[in-house]
């Protein structure tokens, strides 16, 4: 092989799809949260994507995927990413573009990560708790899945990342949210969005980014690229539309509900886009909807503030998409047959792939968020999260 | 002089500002404000959760007119204002102590 | 007639609309203001530049009740709306000289 | 007590709220508004149908004051709002029957 | 042949840049129609979207491109895309890339068509007519064109969908607006648009897209394909010029009027694209503008409330486009001369075409609303009309 | 050689994502203008598209790229694009194409440019003006770095159009707007933003079509490629970085700040991206973020009311990035050595081009803006200014 200028083509466009998720998360966040946050919400997916960015070109990538060791993490070898050629050699594509289509990978998983504490973080607190996360949970998960750790030795199956990006920040945000705690007046008086449009503008960049997501996974401009975006969409759709029909039978369908169906199918399909094809898709999608939605009415129902769901749709639609993984995965469109054409082994790798994502991403989140809070603190003063975050940490009001 | 303040739909306001002109008032002030009366409340849902708006948006009219005058200026806004259902708004009138124009400091009577 | 002004925080606005319900007020009328009490001033930054903004985000509720009812909306605004901290607002009441209903031009007292 | 209530150019609302200030008024609430006194109408287009919009944003500034107060405050925001054109706006004072603070529940007088 | 990374990479970028110009409707048609109505407007592209996603894979894939039913209609073999392989085979991209590639044209119809039902559409009834439009109405039109259907056979062009996505959906747009009826209190008083930004915001994302559309259409990545993207451009930019030249003879030349220009450019480029250079694009580009431009001021004279005018620049511009490839194809750019190149059968066979659209497309738009109409109903009460469809079918609020 | 499908594919795919960044640049700035001129600031940008696409089909690429002349213009022989071929020939990609993807270079600095007369220029004026700015300085500046002009042939390196794009429209635009004056009430009055949510999202598209602009500069799918996009997105988040640090120095840190600090990183690694590794990127672009934040200050303490900061960002940061790239040249990416691996000539040469870029800009953008200016005058009145361009200009308001 030799560096093949299509497939070259289609990562680079990817990457840049990809790219376009992490503001597409603050968009989608920013509109859920009160005016008064709005462009702290906005914002810190910008500042995840620049503190991420750095980071995994100093040490993140070499991390994730440098020389193992014992199965756990990577050597640092790669460190400021030393060694890493412009040139494909053996392979498709050059090395160094690996590095940065792996790179908006933990861009965007850290913005999802922010949802957990939005409207009441410290800034500099996050600058630090964003630092450490990249590298102690997301660079591991990584490692393990995809930088050739015991995940991947195992066979544990994740295409695009529903364990490393999905699980990882969900399972995150769920301890995040636990640490820091409510925000000021939750269950008490009502929290009205700011802006359903700008969450309808956040969804759409998601979605349209996720093509490169799930398809650019391919690494190759192929049948299976052309497989993983046509079943990416067809998951997509049906999760938004059996999220749309379960709400309506609770009430009125929203269209924030619509678009969380939606993601919520997104991120099923997002382990098992290269292995599954239309109609495992459907059902894939189908569930995830009604599985979400069921998540975030027991998240509601409980009182807990991760209000703006990851946990319920990341977390869990991650968990899904693993499981759904080893369910599903058909040899007539991938090498890997599931459960459902006999391979016990391969739904059983699957699981413990991502139960052990489940348990480092929670616990890990837990000690570092932990750990800030009773050092510098996570959180604004009641007086700022009154003001609001767009002035007391930004200096900065989204309406004039 | 009198504040004359009507609440009334969004929609009827060009007819009311044209209503006002050919009385011959116009000066006048408009809010964007959300109210209710008879209508009821309409109950929202964010996600699973709920909330109740039944908040509807109005327009907030101001004139301030003449004491003469005021019965004129609620006419003229009734008329242009009314559509027969109920949300057509209401009209309360202020007393005005006393009324300033800022560019000449003087007191306008 | 008098106009019940209140300037509340916009979080206890659910509280102070069921309130005055209870209390059988069922029109009234909400505008989105900015304000500032005692509460102190805060500097913004626009790319190196400063300004001031010092004005939280307030609701204004009016409701028009019948003079002997003054109090009992009084009475109903304070307890939903109070937080007892800084910030919880004023209400003012300022007389109506008359009400008209818009729908039927009739006179309301 | 007054309710000094002042249409002014939104671009003069720093100005007006130094003046107030260093007057000693502290407290004002602040709502956009529109408004238009003698400026002429402009006529809008949308794709091809017209609509006129001759209504200006201006800000509302309120500020209560005691009986004694009113021509200091009218005198402050006179000044600090006045450019000499017109659009400088206007002031309407309005009399108050009872102020209440909130968090206390107790009468201002 | 056999597969070609460059061009399946550019086809499948292609079809995520389609994909965007779905809630790149939603935004533009959203921006237009009263605060009320927003988030509806906005839902109703997505919905499109999800709706036409899932019934494509099912079957309207296989109603537009299997086996040929004379000539009228695709076979069933494809239900479900039983058959479709990844193998690009003797292709030079897969077939289920093609599968995804078609679904974002079928989309991007149905979300057009949204807009003639604009702030007074059920919801329910909205499914409903979106599920069998894209059935009745669009699956025929793009087999007749694509699918082995008779105006393929006939020889009409069409590159990128003139007819088969705006004069369908655009000549639907004024069947269904003509059933549904004038929203409440039209012509009495003014409707002011909610946001032209928003309409901006739409405007930019369609163009973004168009692209794709059209250049994708090439199916490769050569010089047709760069052609069909500079033709697309100089189209769109000399038809918003030429608009925003007439409205201002008529009065301010709005930045509305500027973005239509631009997109009924667009859309009469779109048949066009493959088969011309760039001076007939200037040329098919500027009378779009001015034509589009005067159906507009037709409809207003009219009073008809077709108001996000749908019929003016996608069903206008569509047939201007369809009869202008039939003039302008050059041999220079592709195998087919046209009109000026002396060729009337093809100027013939491409008004056949188009004329075929136009009634197809209002006939059959016109008996499923109409029956939509006398059965469950197509329009919200007056009074949800009067609240407006963000809180009467969604429980959504725009702006707080 | 022969085309390669995969290099055509990600140029087609690279020229939509440049396309994107006008509108980006029009919601960038537009965010940051008072309401009443929030719809002009945007439609400046989409107008500034539509002119200089009209243009340069016309004559804008002859003169760019047409047979040289003496070093300073190319000759007239491509007229209406006469002449340029779809066959890829010897070449990788076919000519159109690259007719096509200069042209969104020519289209973005003439939107960047716009931010010079923002809140107060005539639109008819702004016609004139952008056309013959962009025949006059674009073109050939153009033609100088890229065409076979005198800077090409001297051998100055501008990878993707620090100086082409950058230098001039930020110079351009620090002379515009000395003779157009300052806005009335500037430095009376603050004047507030609009909407920072609205600046974030033009910041968001701008990030993303950046990776068109500066990967795509590359016309390959390769490595050169791959390392020009990590060396992009690198320096842009550590100038966002730095920028956000300073400011937070200086007082609260800005999302608007942020993403400047963002934006100056972007510019800077422009010229630089093709010829450094990711390690330059860091220094290029934490370099740029303070001084351009630097600049912004020195800006402000003049009271200068060039007040969207093309100057301080655009202009200053494309020169730093100008030297910068003669500076860090590296062999390992190209086949240039800079400063660091001993080459004087190529930062000596660098600093010619850019000395002249700039020079030119100003030089000729002062000289046209003055003769419109006691023509046909460059603004408008003190009461349209007042009551806004929105409805002034385009008879639309942006919140009703
Ligand atoms: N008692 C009141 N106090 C303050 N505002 C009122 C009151 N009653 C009505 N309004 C305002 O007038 C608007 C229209 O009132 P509504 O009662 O619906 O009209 P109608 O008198 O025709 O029933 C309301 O939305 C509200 O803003
Ligand atoms: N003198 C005043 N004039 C007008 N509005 C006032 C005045 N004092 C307070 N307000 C309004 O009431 C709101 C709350 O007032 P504040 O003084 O903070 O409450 P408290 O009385 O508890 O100190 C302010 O934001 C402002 O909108
Ligand atoms: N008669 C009036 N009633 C209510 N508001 C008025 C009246 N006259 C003026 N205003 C308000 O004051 C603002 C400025 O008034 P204007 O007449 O332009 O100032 P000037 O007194 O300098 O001519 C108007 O935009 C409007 O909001």
């Amino acid at each position: 092989m030799a560096l093949d200028t299509g497939a070259t083509a289609w990562i680079l466009a990817s990457t840049a799809l990809v790219m376009l998720m992490t503001p597409g998360v603050g968009f989608f966040y920013g509109g859920m949260v009160r005016r008064k946050n709005l462009i702290s919400m906005i914002a810190l997916s910008f500042i995840a994507f620049a503190l991420a960015s750095v980071q995994w070109v100093v040490a993140g990538y070499s991390l994730s995927f440098g020389p193992d060791i014992g199965g756990l993490i990577g050597g640092l070898d790669f460190l400021g990413l030393s060694g890493i050629g412009m040139d494909a050699g053996e392979g498709t594509y050059p090395p160094i573009l690996f590095v940065m289509w792996q790179l908006v990978f933990a861009t965007v998983a850290l913005a999802i990560l922010t949802s957990a504490v939005a409207e009441r973080v410290k800034l500099s607190s996050f600058l630090v708790l964003g630092l450490l996360w990249t590298t102690l949970v997301y660079d591991p998960l990584a490692h393990w899945a995809w930088g050739g750790g015991w995940a991947m030795s195992l066979g544990a199956l994740d295409f695009a990342g529903g364990t490393v990006v999905h699980i990882s920040s969900g399972f995150g945000a769920l301890a995040l949210a636990l640490v820091i705690g409510k925000r000021v007046g939750y269950g008490e008086h009502s929290f009205e969005p700011t802006s359903i449009p700008i969450t309808l503008l956040g969804a759409g960049l998601l979605w349209f980014g996720w093509f490169g997501f799930n398809s650019g996974s391919a690494l190759a401009a192929d049948g299976l690229a052309a497989n993983a975006f046509l079943v990416t969409n067809t998951a997509a759709a049906i999760g938004a539309l059996t999220w749309l029909a379960a709400s309506w039978i609770h009430g009125k369908p929203s269209s924030l509900g619509f678009v969380s169906g939606g993601i919520a199918g997104l991120v099923a399909i997002t382990p098992a886009a290269g292995y599954v094809g239309v109609p495992a898709s459907l059902a894939i999608g189908a569930v995830a909807g009604l599985l979400c939605y069921g998540c975030m009415l027991l998240r509601l129902r409980v009182g807990f503030d991760e209000s703006l769901d990851a946990w319920a749709i990341h977390g869990m639609g991650g968990l899904w998409g693993a499981l759904a993984t080893g369910i599903f995965a058909s040899t007539a469109i991938n090498d890997y047959p599931g459960l459902l054409e006999g391979s016990t082994t391969q739904f059983v790798n699957n699981l413990l792939g991502a139960v052990a994502a489940v348990v480092w991403a929670f616990g890990v989140t837990f000690v570092i968020a932990w750990v800030i809070k009773q050092t510098m603190g996570l959180r604004v003063t009641e007086e700022e999260e009154y003001v609001g975050l767009d002035i007391a940490q930004h200096g900065e009001r989204a309406i004039t | 002089m009198h504040l004359v303040t009507a609440i009334i739909r969004p929609e009827r306001l060009d007819f009311v500002k044209k209503a006002l002109e050919d009385q011959g008032f116009y000066g006048m002030t408009i809010t964007e404000v959300r109210g209710r009366g008879e209508q009821k409340g309409i109950a929202l849902q964010f996600r699973g959760g709920t909330m109740s708006v039944d908040m509807l948006p109005k327009c907030r009219v101001e004139v301030a007119v003449a004491d003469g005058l005021v019965d004129t200026a609620i006419q003229a806004i009734c008329s242009a204002a009314r559509t027969g259902k109920v949300g057509d708004g209401k009209i309360f009138v202020l007393p005005i102590a006393r009324t300033v124009r800022v560019r000449t400091g003087e007191e306008i009577l």
